[in-house]
């Protein structure tokens, strides 16, 4: 599986998961959204920077609630709560967001 | 709150950290456990305390650094984490570790922490 | 209440049984199964302080296996019935393997 | 036959992290057995680790050995027994869910550590193999 993005091709897992996270650029995060018709709001991308942060930082994407205790401090109480994420990400912010920051699919198990 | 609602794991490891993924398998354990919003303790023992110390690097042998989740402890409220002191001391390392929340314990502060929890599971 | 160990591991070969040793406290219990049965002739069990009241056990049928002799007048052979009966009378368990 | 005598706190659970050809694996089978067989109340068998090779139907052993597999199979029918399989573990060791490469034994329930939690805070004890 692949994703062809300006010319270049990107290779996936079959779930659409990039294989090198390394190779990961905002224009396909666009990309991938445009390919399962979802639309990318600044809500979105706040979630999806900082699901990368994380990721990069701790070699690990965080569970829902360790996402939500991390957001905390950055985005205050409101933002940091799975209602609100999930509302962003009805497929579930961890596969979802993580999906669109270019990082490995979560675990199954967690 | 009756006895049964307080049960609470410690996870004892015992292994280096690169050469097999015990650390890493105990660790998974560890992150659910406390996504789950129960209580988990970390022990570490003989080898185990190789996984605390600091300037570790495992990529320069292509290894995935987990031990770099373990300053992520913070978001799943695992807060107690225990080093063997002889352990330590048996093999000439210094109490310098990439996380803060590490105690150093003596042999016997050691176990009694270890016997204050209903599960343990040591890999 | 005391914590039951169970060991699993020739101690000439691994050093779980000597982690075990350093953290055993009063009253409690080691079980000696699979290779553990070895230790019954280590020279670790000479460490073990007699004030701390450690119960020492081995599963019979695996000394035997193995043709491990059980001093008896140190080691309290049991069953794996036994095994079971002591995993609830003690408070936690901890598997050295 | 042993009998438990405390009819309080009998709840178990167990955890295997070694694989059918280990013999390790007979002894922590013949632990659940006899557990079993004294009234204990077994709640689950977690596979863990390399423990999840119990689950791979392409396994073979010689006649002449020990069959674990249809000694859990047997467990399974007998008692009920829960036999949860850690799947993240089992798909890094080639045993697969997927319809196309189905290899899971159907006396396992595909589960995660989620249900790990589960039979530690449920159980009395949990003792690990």
């Amino acid at each position: 599986m692949a994703i062809d993005f300006n010319g270049e091709v990107f290779a996936t897992d079959q779930q659409g998961y990039l294989l090198d996270h390394m190779q990961w650029q905002e224009g396909l995060a666009v990309a991938m959204a445009d390919s399962d018709a979802f639309e990318l709001t600044t809500a979105h991308w706040e979630v999806i920077n900082f699901v990368r942060q994380f990721y990069l930082t701790y070699n690990t994407s965080p569970a829902i609630r360790a996402l939500t205790k991390a957001m905390k401090a950055e985005f205050g109480a409101d933002k940091a709560n799975s209602r609100y994420l999930f509302r962003l990400f009805p497929d579930g912010p961890a596969k979802q967001a993580t999906k669109y920051a270019g990082l490995p699919k979560p675990k199954r198990c967690l | 709150m009756t006895k049964a609602a307080v049960k609470t794991l410690a996870i004892l490891n015992a292994k280096a950290p690169y050469s097999n993924t015990a650390g890493k398998d105990a660790l998974d354990i560890a992150l659910i456990f406390g996504s789950f919003e129960q209580s988990v303790s970390l022990f570490f023992q003989g080898d185990g305390v190789c996984q605390l110390i600091s300037n570790q690097d495992g990529a320069i042998i292509s290894v995935k650094d987990y031990l770099k989740t373990f300053s992520a402890f913070e978001f799943y409220d695992i807060e107690n984490v225990y080093a063997c002191k002889a352990s330590l001391e048996e093999r000439s390392l210094l109490a310098s570790f990439h996380i803060k929340e590490v105690q150093v314990l003596s042999r016997k502060d050691f176990a009694d922490k270890l016997t204050l929890h209903h599960t343990i599971l040591r890999f | 209440m005391a914590t039951l160990h169970i060991v699993r591991q020739s101690a000439f070969s691994s050093n779980d049984f000597f982690q075990c040793l350093q953290i055993v406290t009063d009253n409690d219990v080691i079980v000696f199964i699979d290779d553990g049965c070895y230790n019954l002739q280590h020279s670790l069990i000479n460490s073990i302080d007699t004030n701390k009241n450690i119960q020492l056990k081995v599963i019979e049928q695996h000394a035997n296996a193995r043709a491990i002799a059980i001093n008896e007048a140190v080691f309290t052979k049991v069953s794996m019935g036994d095994l079971v009966s002591l995993t609830f009378e003690n408070s936690r368990v901890i598997t050295w393997q | 036959m042993y009998r438990l005598e405390s009819k309080t706190v009998n709840k178990l659970s167990v955890m295997i992290t070694t694989p059918p050809y280990n013999n390790l694996s007979v002894t922590a089978l013949n632990y659940v057995e006899t557990a079993l067989k004294a009234g204990v109340e077994l709640i689950g068998v977690f596979f863990y680790q390399d423990g999840v090779m119990h689950a791979n139907t392409n396994t073979q052993v010689a006649s002449d050995e020990f069959q674990v597999l249809s000694h859990w199979q047997r467990l399974h029918q007998e008692y009920k027994l829960p036999l949860h399989l850690c799947i993240t573990a089992a798909e890094k060791r080639g045993i697969s869910d997927e319809q196309s490469t189905q290899n899971i034994h159907p006396i396992f329930t595909v589960s995660g550590l989620g249900e790990l939690v589960e039979l530690s805070t449920t159980a009395d004890r949990m003792v690990q193999f």
